[in-house]
């Protein structure tokens, strides 16, 4: 029963799935509509058993005052402070249980946390990045063997492309660097993706017919 | 007051900064360079402070590179150029504000060059969030650096119509029917500019600039290809590879991200020098990208040459 | 903690009180509350600095911007959720008093009642923390598994498949005028005839040896292991080409931060 | 009857204009007699269900008036018009008044609405009393169809409903919208939903032909027939690495990614987590596994639970072996980012779907020393895994990896109906090849998906 069911679920909705994409007809537009939808509510309550795994991890840490144990409490502060200001605003001058209002959020301490506190620190996550591609390029692009010669050359290629010294070959660097991004790259993207695209079914296919249940638990 | 205290001695300070900051990176790299001959690693923090200073510096202390227009964007710049004085030139602004830090250098520069060389301009957009952009640019550009020109008669708004494709489709065969007034509700006929025009065909260069849809390739379907102008373009860097295909039949030319407006300035900064001073945001935008890029590939000489030097090593032994 | 971090960590928070009063003082023309400008500038500057000092090593300004940032990203994405999925999309459908109550237009159709579904489904998922019932919470997974898995099963079919390989019929001559033709106008540059039809060549041989490289139940050897070798280089080739292509694009975040520092919080470039 | 007097009549009054223009006119300007002149009507207008659809909307067809892009060359446009019952002005009001209602009056407007909307089959069939025609949409010039798109949902104003009688008409205009030239009428016209999307069929057959080699080389696998398999050397990695890291006595960092159970690419990954946790049950090594999607994290429990389970070491399982950290990219970065600082892992493990944080975290794990396999399915960050990690599982091989990792029989047999579909596609990009040269349209249109 309690593994039966689950898998006699997945091959039902799965079917249905497939079989939804080839009848444009309205009803099964409409069951495929509804599906969509739920699968969002279903992924609000998924999200406070995340945001409990949460606070029970750092409580935990907390707990265990092992090394950093003091961080954890910034985490839970932040959490909860963020949880404050999201979850109650001002509307009509009064505090209630509020987030938008005709003049857009209710709480200006949200928009707050949001802008001078998690967009700085998403876009130096992000621009961390200038750093690690140097580092990678430094440390990779070593010529030990025909793969890695072939994955250098490649790289400087495009990169020289940058370079205005090159004199008389210049264009011809250009025009070399456009054909690798245009002619190789799309032969071997495509190549990847017909792979990836059988790889998927196959293992959709195996899911709906519940060959493969590693998502179970079981292999 | 703080402000004021720190920018003047700056500006002294920039030439020195600049020589400063080259001098290390070159130095350093050296420096690199001869420990690694002796087959030493480079700690990647060492990395990191060189990547951090070459794009530091360039923003801190303008460092600009001397750009070599590629054949494809000197061709929409020669096209400029060469096309005589009052010539009617089309410019459409077909991005928004997310897209502009990238197109928009290359929209003012040809704007400008255009400009200076007397032709007479048709500015449009095809998206609605790209009108208010549009009249800044034309505020800054036009009226700010041009202002003996006359609205209607040296260059002319024509602003936002919905519609994508549609817009070009009936522009094709006649401007009025889209466009019975210019952005600012005067009539097309009352304007010295579209005495002679009346629809795509009478116009002497196309160059859309964007990186949406609809773009370039939508001018280059919905226009380009049914009446006989030259069409150019600028794009963003990453649609550019897309657009290559239409390159040189469809399109004269194409001018793809900072690079392409850096390649662009620097050609109209050759030719009229008194440019220089309106500013030249692609070159400068490029001067971080140069330095990296050439830091980069510096790293990557310095760890192959280290690596088969430990590799002759091992050998040998 | 040592001697030496409590130092250290007194002198940044003394540079950056600093720079607050600094901030605020050049702010005070300009805005109503400098201070509280003067501190979001100088606050956002301290967590970018905090992020980029990771680079050096782990330290404790870093753990405290990663700490705070998990905490309020995860509430935030917590408070959309609830505010647009479930006051926005399920309460205006169920219930005419809750949704007075979250001052929602209440929305009564015919078949709201289907959305007592999804419902049930989460509270089930919330089960898995009780050890009995457990169990349940694997209904609503197996639902969103086999509904995704069917869905993706015809779309990838179709884009990852069937559209990719029709892609691949390209002609073998391009613009074939006969050979005269070709000779008389050979050239080598970009948009020649001749480099179209090598290109054309390269995707279909490209893909060709590409899937050949994927083969699982059959040994690389031979003409086959070749093909195979040519398959790897082209993909390295290419992976290499992205590699180079991308560095411009990450340049130009650090560009972006760089800015925001020099400018936003120093001053120092106009 | 009334129309084709109508017609005559506008013939007649064309006639005349026509006349009176060149009268008039050719002394004065000539462009303006082009302008008056009326054109040629569209031909062979028909209309149709709109094809492979859910109902709802009509497709008409023409063939070009003889004065758009020749003749006289005035088209401009194509005015298209359906023929509307005044009933649907009361239902229109019923919509305004509902809009601006509340409580029990907007209930009880709903519910003239609902019984209003079913009676617009019947009115329709009054063609042509009761109505009037009116404009529906514009085509330009050299356009030759037009698409009637209504609105399936009941309640919208743009309610467009099946099986009723509809009629068109479309007008060749001119630049002087005056001067224009109707169509003969077309209709009556139903729109209904299709059973089948004809336009899928390739889709369809590649269903059927793949699910057919699945099903069959799995039933083969499953009958204990010996199949090869290359080897795959991030594979045979994953072993040593779990080995590696019980001798270092150093846990073992595995990252799902930032996919959600929606995305196969998870789900694949959450059959390699399976197996990891398994060996590393048995060798009693710790396990980290952050997660960003908290289904995924739910998935993941179940997983890592029942291999503990299985390795016979229930009692090593703790809830906090997987446990969420945000749903938020970089936030998500940069706790893992930490916890590779801090816990040291022997081995990290990325399965799974990716996005720019790839590299962020290859690169800071590489900087934590532990060795790195990577398996991804997203294109766009293969380059960084290869570069910044030990081994890599590039596509379709993480996909195989489970097979691999678990030599199940059955696991195995669908990679050989995969590898068949690989031949097929060489053979068929070969034929493609030759068709396309040869311009033998009919074999790549067999390939074409519409709608």
């Amino acid at each position: 029963m309690r593994r039966q069911i689950p898998l006699a679920l997945v091959f039902i909705f799965g079917v249905f799935m497939i079989f939804q994409y080839f009848v444009p007809h309205e009803s099964s537009e409409w069951i495929y509509e509804f599906l969509l939808d739920w699968i969002y509510i279903i992924g609000i309550f998924a999200l406070a058993l995340g945001i409990w795994s949460l606070i029970r991890v750092s409580v935990a840490k907390i707990k265990a005052r092992k090394a950093n144990w003091g961080y954890p409490i910034i985490t839970l502060v932040g959490l909860f402070l963020m949880i404050l200001f999201g979850f109650t605003g001002y509307r009509d001058g009064s505090l209630g249980f509020h987030f938008m209002t005709a003049e857009g959020l209710s709480n200006p301490m949200f928009r707050n946390f949001f802008d001078y506190i998690l967009i700085p620190i998403q876009s130096t996550m992000f621009a961390l990045l200038a750093f690690f591609i140097a580092s990678a390029a430094y440390r990779a692009f070593r010529a030990r063997n025909v793969l890695a010669s072939l994955l250098l050359v490649a790289a400087l290629v495009v990169m020289l492309r940058f370079n205005p010294y090159l004199g008389p070959i210049g264009p011809y660097v250009a025009d070399a660097a456009s054909w690798l991004l245009n002619v190789p790259n799309l032969a071997a993207k495509r190549a990847i993706i017909i792979g990836i695209g059988l790889g998927m079914v196959a293992t959709a296919l195996k899911i709906i017919l519940g060959i493969e249940r590693g998502y179970m638990g079981k292999g | 007051m703080l402000d004021a205290a720190f920018s003047i001695p700056l500006v002294a300070l920039s030439d020195i900064g600049r020589v400063i900051s080259l001098m290390f990176i070159g130095a350093g790299l050296l420096w690199i360079l001869i420990r690694s001959l002796r087959a030493k690693e480079v700690d990647r923090r060492i990395v990191f402070l060189f990547i951090f200073i070459a794009v530091a510096a360039p923003i801190l202390f303008p460092i600009t590179f001397q750009e070599r227009a590629t054949l494809i964007v000197r061709k929409v710049f020669d096209k400029v150029e060469s096309l005589p004085a009052g010539s009617k030139v089309l410019l459409a602004f077909d991005f928004d504000p997310a897209m502009a830090p990238e197109v928009q250098p290359m929209a003012d520069a040809i704007s400008r060059h255009c400009l200076t060389k007397g032709h007479n301009v048709i500015f449009m957009t095809l998206w609605a969030t790209g009108q208010a952009l549009l009249t800044q640019s034309l505020e800054r550009v036009v009226k700010g650096e041009f202002p003996e020109n006359r609205d209607g008669v040296d260059y002319i708004n024509l602003g936002f119509k919905a519609g994508n494709e549609n817009v070009l489709n009936i522009i094709v065969t006649d401007f009025r029917m889209m466009f019975p007034t210019d952005v600012n509700g005067v009539p097309l006929d009352s304007t010295s500019i579209f005495d002679d025009v009346r629809s795509c065909k009478d116009l002497d260069l196309i160059i859309s600039i964007g990186g949406g849809k609809p773009g370039v390739k939508e001018w280059v379907l919905y226009v380009g290809d049914r009446v006989n102008v030259p069409m150019g373009a600028g794009v963003a860097a990453v649609v550019a590879p897309q657009l290559y295909p239409y390159y040189p039949k469809q399109l004269l030319g194409l001018l793809g991200g900072v690079k392409g407006a850096a390649e662009y300035e620097s050609e109209l900064v050759r030719q009229y020098p008194h440019l220089e001073e309106r500013g030249t945001p692609g070159l400068r935008m490029m001067g971080p990208q140069t330095l990296a890029h050439m830091v980069i590939m510096a790293f990557i000489v310095i760890g192959n040459i280290s690596f088969f030097i430990s590799r002759r090593r091992e050998r040998k032994r | 903690m040592r001697r030496s971090t409590i130092i250290v960590m007194a002198m940044v928070f003394g540079l950056f009180i600093l720079s607050w009063i600094f901030r605020s003082t050049s702010l005070a023309s300009v805005q109503e509350h400098y201070l509280i400008g003067g501190l979001k500038v100088t606050f956002s500057a301290f967590l970018t600095l905090a992020i980029l000092s990771f680079l050096y090593k782990d330290n404790p300004f870093y753990k405290f911007a990663e700490h705070l940032f998990v905490g309020i990203s995860a509430a935030f994405w917590m408070s959309m959720g609830f505010w647009t999925t479930i006051v926005g999309n399920l309460i205006p459908r169920l219930s005419r008093s809750l949704s007075e109550f979250f001052q929602v237009p209440y929305q009564p159709g015919s078949y709201n009642f289907v959305y007592f579904i999804p419902v049930i489904l989460g509270i089930m998922l919330l089960m898995r923390l009780s050890s009995k019932y457990g169990w349940f919470a694997r209904w609503p997974l197996a639902f969103i598994v086999g509904t995704f898995a069917g869905l993706n099963f015809v779309r990838y079919l179709r884009s990852d498949f069937i559209e990719q390989v029709s892609a691949t019929f390209v002609p073998l001559l391009v613009n074939w005028q006969g050979v005269g033709h070709f000779i008389s106008n050979f050239s080598l540059s970009a948009s020649g005839q001749f480099v179209a039809i090598v290109g054309n060549w390269v995707i279909f041989l490209g893909v060709i040896c590409g899937i050949i490289y994927f083969f699982f139940s059959k040994e690389h050897k031979g003409a086959f292991g070749a093909a195979s070798r040519v398959g790897i280089w082209i993909l390295m080739i290419t992976f290499g080409a992205s590699f180079g292509y991308t560095v411009m694009g990450r340049i130009s975040l650090l560009v972006g931060r760089i800015t925001f520092l020099f400018r936003d919080w120093l001053n120092l470039i106009s | 009857m009334k129309y084709k007097s109508l017609v005559i009549l506008l013939f007649i009054f064309c006639a005349f204009t026509l006349s009176a223009a060149q009268e008039d006119a050719a002394p004065v300007d000539t462009v303006q007699v082009d302008s008056i002149l009326p054109p040629a009507p569209v031909s062979m207008l028909t209309a149709k269900d709109g094809e492979n659809d859910h109902g709802h909307s009509i497709t008409l067809r023409w063939a070009l008036s003889a004065d758009d892009g020749a003749g006289q060359n005035s088209v401009l446009s194509y005015d298209v018009f359906r023929w509307v019952p005044f009933f649907m002005d009361t239902l229109q009001s019923i919509g305004d008044s509902l809009d601006a209602a509340e409580g029990a009056v907007a209930e009880q407007l709903r519910k003239r609405r609902d019984q209003a909307v079913v009676m617009i089959p019947q009115v329709h069939k009054s063609y042509p009393e009761q109505g009037e025609w009116r404009k529906i949409g514009t085509a330009l010039s050299g356009q030759a169809s037009f698409n009637d798109v209504g609105v399936k949902e009941r309640e919208s104003r743009d309610y467009m409903a099946d099986h009723t009688d509809y009629y068109y008409r479309v007008d060749a205009v001119t630049a002087d919208s005056t001067v224009r030239t109707a169509s003969e009428v077309v209709g009556p016209v139903q729109s209904y939903g299709q059973l089948f999307n004809t336009g899928r069929i390739p889709v369809f057959v590649a269903v059927i032909v793949f699910g057919f080699l699945t099903i069959f080389f799995v039933v083969r696998a499953k009958m204990g027939t010996e199949l090869y398999v290359r080897p795959l050397a991030g594979i045979e990695a994953v072993d040593d690495a779990i080995g590696r890291a019980t001798e270092m006595g150093k846990p073992i960092l595995y990252v799902l990614g930032l996919g959600t159970a929606a995305d196969i690419g998870t789900i694949a990954s959450f059959t390699i987590l399976g197996r990891v946790a398994k060996r590393v049950a048995e060798y009693q090594t710790k396990l980290i596994v952050p997660c960003y999607d908290p289904i995924v994290m739910t998935v993941a429990q179940e997983t890592v639970k029942a291999a503990y389970l299985d390795a016979g070491r229930p009692d090593d399982y703790y809830e906090d072996i997987v446990y969420f950290v945000t749903q938020s990219q970089f936030a998500y970065v940069a706790a893992v980012n930490g916890t590779m600082l801090r816990e040291l892992p022997a081995t990290n493990m990325y399965m799974g779907v990716f996005y720019a944080e790839s590299l962020i975290l290859a690169e800071t794990g590489a900087l934590a020393g532990s060795i790195q396999i990577a398996g991804t399915d997203q294109v766009a960050q293969l380059p960084f895994f290869i570069v910044a990690c030990d081994y890599t599982l590039i596509g379709e091989e993480l996909y195989a990896a489970s097979a691999y990792l678990g030599r199940e029989p059955i696991l195995l047999g669908s990679l050989k109906a995969q590898d068949y579909a690989k031949a097929a596609v060489i053979i068929l990009a070969a034929l493609g090849l030759l068709a396309a040269s040869l311009n033998w349209t009919a074999f790549i249109n067999l390939f074409s998906v519409t709608s």
